[in-house]
């Protein structure tokens, strides 16, 4: 405060005037996009490639690293097996709720469970007893019931979760990772070849006719136990065309006998 | 808890009304109804006194009223509310009431695993969220024994500081405001809103940034923050001053807040008061100095303390400090080293059942986190130690005698974020 | 770690102590008696060679078992944080002293304490709910709380009380039905 | 209203079919519309025709009773407006002191925002809280109002241009004004609320402090003036620049000025409506067009201390020196040119201007202008020159015109410094408010008083 009075509110006065000519700070959004830094992730989306495919790989790591939670999931994993969900019901009943309630003591509902296939849990319990529970000895873990099931069913996925208190989503991820790990009943995979020979020999309509017959579509996994439709990456050295295989080994099939032949198949009872 | 008859309006001086007992009922809910219908125009609660202080507090002397400041008055800060006894415009006494924004965040915290603890307390000082990650994660660094490289740690200090110049331009706009000026709470957001996009620019967000980690932080300075920085940096220290000059000769409020509010030394340490609050009342204490943590000893810069203790020097602290940070930022830029910016940690993280206790000076005080381990991988109990929780129980000492005119301006001059303090 | 501490306070506390000074990092822990908090806070406040004049924290903790109340202190003489437990208070009864007689600001955290755990702190003279609604049954951070049970059990639940008070002219008053018109002005 | 709509529709029956169909909606319009512009037009000449020759009689034999009514409507009507104008001034300047842009997308430089304000205070919806007294609560805000615009009728805006030249006008202005303290008193008693009623008190205590200095320093012009008519003392003031009390009186203009930023509540005397601290005062339970009034006449009450200011210590509406290029019209008698001849000039100005203008834009403006823009531009060009050299012509050759100007300019001067302290300032407390008038402002008021009567005792007689 200086010495003589009003002094200090005629140097703010005049702070304010100056002010009055200076440039302003305000942004007029529409007309001037706002400066956003590269790395500011203020907006949830979802990327598109270039081809206009989705790039999300439904992998669950953004829902399992969403401190509230607020991240629903549903959809294909890349390799169109099942619809898989991953939002606050299971999150709840998976890792908040259980963990409190383990801590205190009480019994865990679980009702997260119910809309999957139920499994014996006891086999699973054994592999995990062996294992002392360790989530660092997944791997070994998921091989062991695979060996048991001979696939990874998902009610044993969240039995592991639920009892070593791994989450699922990293669970899932590394059963998605590892190649011959899988989450469905073996089944028989129908190929059919599309080279040029193929089609000319009318591999064409042998496919669709298959598709028909088959009740699936083209690239489309199967159901778990059914019959899955598939393109051969390539035309296998010194077979015949047009070439089908089922389950690797070619088939005698010709586009006027596709029909008969899927119908056979359906009848054997491989599915 | 029998309920009270509805009490005669306006304003019952003399005794309490006397509790009426009523036909009971099973229905808690019809209980309640009554009770709240009882003082609808009153702050008074329609329960019996719990403890003698709320009993003497809610009775009434002669010539006295009481007025319920907040929770939605244009100048409470946040969700603050304050049941002022008036004789006049005079305060005699106040009961703050709070918990309207409470959250449950420590219980949160004990829910969650370790990595998921810093986002979630983000949101509790709001103004400076920066700070609560880093109490949190120096206690959970201590938990873990995790060596932090050097690189992140001037990281650290570097935004850090950075946010505790955004934070005091923001509480200098704020007391102006609560005084009646309009302007500077302007040019304090202008200030901010600089500093806030450059931490985009590192960090990502501009407000709950999530940015420190345990072991390091979330990415390395990158060249849009920098090029932002020293844009600022050019301009920083002439522009403070002169916004801080529309405030400091200006004898209107020099007026109004020399001698308010004046909280003396020994008041303030029997208080626990910390941060600037404390410094104007003359304790050199700063969590920086008086127990250093991260690069800070390297560092060269003061810690201005006032010995006046009223709302003017916790004011003018507040000035000194951005001076000092400015200082800091300076220091930092001119001896980051080189290297990783977060060390070697495993995906899970299960310290060694054990205790820890992390504080660290945010822009209001010591901030501090209390935690304890299990073994699991989540904080078996999650304590947080908030510095405005504790300057605001300092109200109670400081509003009586004073005009109501003078209230927000005392309570805005001890900077209180109610984020932190309902938690 | 600050090792004159440590041979500071097992001179002066000796007969308070209930296990050896343990050291970490730059923390310095002991436990204590419940019933020797005030003494021992009086002790380290008063004492010129240990001069623990700011109460940075205290903390209620529930560990399954007992419960704790934690003090933790900064002293100018010291280069450790203090962190005093006063361990083994019973969970059906908590019962603690409260150190508002020394440090004022201690009134609050108390208060906290007493809202999330449910810790009565003899002496504290305003010790009632702070966050919680004071019509609040339970003690969240205790962990036996959980939330569905507990929070339903709040007269509150599921009422919007205020509407429900005042219900539309003409209606009259029906204690049972908990419907009371607007008081005539 | 109801029984011309119910002819409008019947006509509209009459009409034969796919008539209506096949029309542009104006023409529809003005098809459904004219016989009722007809219509009209036949009744009113046949009121004028009939009811005109006793009406103007009636007129003429009370002449000063309708200059009276007509001031009084004008002045009532004009506050609109003015508020407008205040309320967009005040929005924009200290939105540019606070570095931002303020109001701009309403109306060129967002220059409608105001008025978008006001439509929206219409609009809300207007009640009385529970406990209050309504009779009371409602009266408030027109007390308020009618209080602060009838002190307009003294002001003199120009020669001749005043409402009611009183003979004793500063009087009747301090009185009339004095009467606003009772609206907001009013106001905060009635809305059964402790922030109205601690607003309210604190209007009544601070108004009716500053009125004592604001007064008295008055009283020093009023001995210099010899009158305490405002016109009389503008006249006392013509002449050139150094005849304007403020060189007579500084102290008295100093006085005055933060009396009346206090009389007025303005920042940094806001303490009725201090919104840090009582929420809105007396306003806070006031809403819709109340509430509306209440804001009018606090931007009104700017705009007359200012006016007051400028009528008594600079000068009002004479200009701040001799105008050395005013002439006489006289010569000129615009109905020599009879009709034909102002048609024709109208024309030629209007036609020949715009198509001067357009190609002007046409040849400098480059091919981006199209023909059409360009008219619209250079007929835009054109008329702001021709109501520019009229307000030119107006001003050199009109003592009105430029009186009003010099009165606006001095006003608005006096209204962009309560705005730059409002955009400056934090709020004095209560206390410090009333001390400040006891103190300081009453016994600098009295001295300045005591030097006054003494100059002009020792220097004239």
């Amino acid at each position: 405060m200086s010495f003589v009075p009003g002094l200090g509110i005629a140097k703010g006065m005049a702070l304010t005037l100056r002010r009055f000519f200076a440039p302003k700070a305000t942004i007029q959004y529409p007309e001037t996009a706002p400066d956003v830094a590269v790395r500011f992730r203020g907006r949830l989306q979802l990327l598109y490639d270039e081809l206009g495919n989705l790039k999300c790989e439904t992998c669950f790591q953004c829902a399992q690293a969403c401190p509230v939670e607020c991240i629903d999931m549903g959809g294909f994993d890349t390799r169109g097996r099942f619809h898989v969900h991953w939002g606050a019901p299971e999150m709840y009943a998976e890792r908040r709720e259980e963990s409190a309630l383990r801590r205190t003591g009480r019994p865990v509902p679980d009702p997260a469970y119910t809309h999957f296939d139920p499994i014996d849990t006891a086999a699973v319990d054994g592999i995990l007893e062996e294992y002392d529970f360790d989530p660092g000895q997944l791997p070994a873990i998921l091989e062991s019931i695979q060996r048991v099931h001979g696939y990874l069913p998902v009610a044993a996925l969240k039995r592991v979760g639920q009892v070593t208190g791994a989450p699922y989503a990293p669970t899932y991820g590394m059963a998605t990772y590892y190649r011959h790990l899988r989450f469905e009943k073996p089944g028989h995979t129908v190929a059919v070849c599309q080279c040029t020979s193929c089609l000319v020999a009318g591999s064409g309509r042998i496919a669709g006719t298959l598709a028909r017959e088959l009740g699936t579509e083209m690239g489309r996994g199967s159901a778990a136990g059914g019959v899955a439709l598939e393109q051969l990456p390539s035309h296998v050295p010194g077979a015949s065309s047009p070439l089908v295989t089922l389950d690797g080994k070619s088939q005698p099939v010709t586009a006027a006998g596709a029909a008969a032949w899927a119908r056979a198949l359906a009848g054997k009872g491989v599915a | 808890m029998p309920p009270r008859q509805n009490a005669s309006r306006p304003t019952t001086t003399g005794t309490r009304v006397q509790a009426q007992p009523q036909p009971s009922t099973d229905d808690p809910r019809i209980m309640l109804d009554r009770q709240i219908g009882a003082d609808l125009f009153e702050p008074i609660p329609p329960y019996p006194p719990r403890t003698e202080r709320e009993g003497e507090f809610y009775t009434l002397g002669d010539g006295e009223m009481f007025l319920n400041v907040g929770p939605h008055h244009p100048a409470t800060h946040g969700v603050l509310r304050l049941v002022l006894k008036l004789s006049g415009e005079q305060v005699v006494d106040v009961d703050p009431v709070l918990g309207y924004l409470h959250r449950g965040v420590e219980k949160i915290c004990e829910n969650s695993d370790y990595y998921h603890v810093i986002d979630q307390v983000d949101p509790l000082e709001y103004i400076s969220s920066l700070f609560q990650e880093w109490a949190a994660v120096l206690s959970f660094e201590k938990l873990m024994d995790v060596e932090v490289p050097r690189r992140a740690e001037y990281i650290r200090v570097l935004s850090g500081e950075l946010l505790r110049i955004a934070s005091h331009t923001l509480y200098m706009g704020f007391l102006a405001l609560d005084l009646g000026g309009l302007t500077p709470i302007l040019y304090g957001f202008i200030e901010r809103d600089e500093i806030v996009e450059m931490l985009a620019a590192l960090t990502g967000a501009r407000m709950l940034f999530n940015y420190f980690r345990i072991g390091g932080v979330n990415g390395d300075l990158n060249h849009e923050f920098m090029s932002r920085l020293g844009d600022w940096m050019s301009r920083a220290a002439r522009q403070t001053e002169a916004s801080a000059g529309l405030l400091n000769e200006n004898e209107i409020f020099v007026r109004r807040t020399r001698g308010m509010g004046v909280l003396d030394r020994a008041t303030a340490l029997r208080f626990g008061v910390t941060g600037g609050n404390l410094r104007a009342t003359g304790v050199p204490f700063d969590v920086r100095r008086a127990h250093p943590y991260s690069v800070y000893p390297e560092l060269d810069f003061s810690i201005p303390t006032r010995t006046e203790g009223d709302s003017l020097a916790r004011y003018l602290i507040r000035v000194d400090e951005v001076r000092e940070s400015i200082k800091i930022i300076d220091q930092c830029l001119h001896n980051i080293p080189d290297g990783p910016v977060m060390a070697k940690l495993p995906r899970l993280l299960r310290p060694r059942p054990g205790r820890s206790w992390g504080a660290c000076e945010g822009p209001r005080g010591m901030m501090g986190v209390y935690s304890i381990s299990d073994g699991s991988d989540g904080p078996f109990r999650f304590r947080i130690h908030d510095p405005s929780f504790v300057n605001l129980e300092t109200v109670p000492a400081l509003l009586p005698g004073n005009l109501l005119a003078d209230t927000m301006a005392i309570v805005a001059s001890l900077d209180p974020v109610m984020g932190g303090i309902d938690k | 770690m600050d090792r004159i501490l440590k041979t500071r306070l097992e001179a002066r506390l000796a007969e308070h102590l209930r296990g050896p000074v343990y050291q970490r990092h730059d923390e310095t822990e002991i436990r204590i008696e419940p019933g020797s908090v005030p003494e021992v806070l009086r002790i380290l406040h008063d004492a010129v060679d240990l001069r623990f004049e700011i109460l940075a924290d205290l903390a209620g903790v529930d560990t399954g078992e007992v419960m704790q109340v934690v003090y933790h202190l900064w002293s100018p003489m010291a280069s450790d944080w203090l962190r005093i437990i006063a361990d083994g208070l019973s969970r059906d009864d908590p019962r603690a002293p409260s150190a508002t007689f020394l440090w004022t600001g201690a009134e609050w955290l108390e208060r906290e304490a007493y809202d999330m755990f449910g810790i009565v702190f003899e002496g504290n003279r305003d010790l009632r709910r702070i966050f919680m609604p004071p019509d609040y049954t339970s003690f969240p951070l205790r962990k036996d709380f959980l939330l569905p049970d507990d929070s339903a059990r709040s007269p509150g639940a599921g009422v919007r009380h205020v509407e429900r008070g005042y219900g539309p002219a003409g209606l009259a008053d029906d204690p049972a039905a908990g419907i009371r018109r607007a008081p005539a002005s | 209203m109801r029984t011309s709509m119910t002819s409008v529709t019947a006509f509209v029956k009459s009409l034969p079919a796919g008539v209506l169909v096949r029309l542009s909606p104006a023409e529809r319009l003005a098809l459904i519309f004219s016989p009722l512009a007809i219509g009209g037009g036949v009744v009113t000449v046949l009121a004028i025709a009939l009811l005109g020759p006793p009406f103007t009689d009636f007129l003429g034999a009370n002449l000063p009773l309708v200059r009276f009514a007509v001031a009084a409507s004008a002045i009532l009507l004009m506050t609109v407006p003015t508020a407008f104008v205040l309320i967009y001034l005040e929005l924009k300047v200290i939105a540019r002191m606070n570095l931002r842009v303020g109001p701009n997308r309403i109306g060129p430089w967002g220059s409608a925002m105001s008025v978008v304000h006001g439509l929206k205070v219409l609009a809300k919806e207007d009640f009385a809280p529970t406990g209050a007294d309504v009779t009371i609560f409602t009266l408030a805000p027109v007390v308020t109002y009618l209080a602060s615009i009838m002190t307009l009728l003294v002001i003199p805006f120009a020669p001749g241009l005043i409402g009611q030249d009183l003979n004793i006008g500063l009087l009747y202005f301090f009185a009339v004004g004095g009467l606003t303290v009772v609206g907001l008193l009013m106001a905060g008693w009635s809305s059964f609320n402790k922030y109205s009623l601690l607003g309210g008190l604190r209007a009544a205590a601070q108004i009716i402090s500053y009125e004592i200095p604001l007064t008295l320093s008055v009283v020093g012009v009023i001995l210099l003036a010899g009158t305490m008519s405002t016109n009389r003392i503008v006249l006392a003031q013509s002449g050139s620049l150094l005849d304007w009390f403020v060189f007579r009186q500084p102290l008295a203009v100093l006085v005055f000025f933060i009396a009346a930023t206090a009389e007025a509540n303005r920042t940094p005397f806001d303490m009725t409506e201090a919104d840090s601290e009582i929420v809105a005062g007396f306003a806070t339970e006031y809403s819709g067009m109340r509430f509306g009034f209440f804001f009018f006449a606090e931007y009104v009450n700017v705009f007359i201390v200012s006016a007051l200011a400028a009528t008594l210590f600079f000068g009002g509406w004479t200009a701040p020196f001799n105008w050395p290029l005013a002439y006489d019209l006289n010569w000129f008698n615009p109905w020599s040119l009879g009709f034909f001849g102002w048609t024709a000039i109208v024309l030629a100005v209007l036609v020949i201007g715009t198509e001067f203008f357009a190609v002007i834009v046409r040849l400098f403006g480059g091919r981006e202008w199209s023909a059409w823009d360009a008219m619209g531009l250079g007929f835009l060009i054109d008329l702001v020159l021709v109501v520019g050299i009229l307000g030119l012509a107006g001003f050199i050759a009109f003592d009105w015109v430029h009186g009003i100007f010099w009165f606006m300019v001095k006003t608005y001067a006096f209204v962009f410094t309560f705005v730059w302290m409002r955009a400056t300032l934090p709020r004095v407390r209560v206390d410090q408010l009333m001390g400040f008038a006891w103190k300081w402002l009453l016994p600098a008021s009295l001295l300045n008083l005591f030097a006054t009567a003494t100059a002009v005792v020792l220097l004239n007689r």
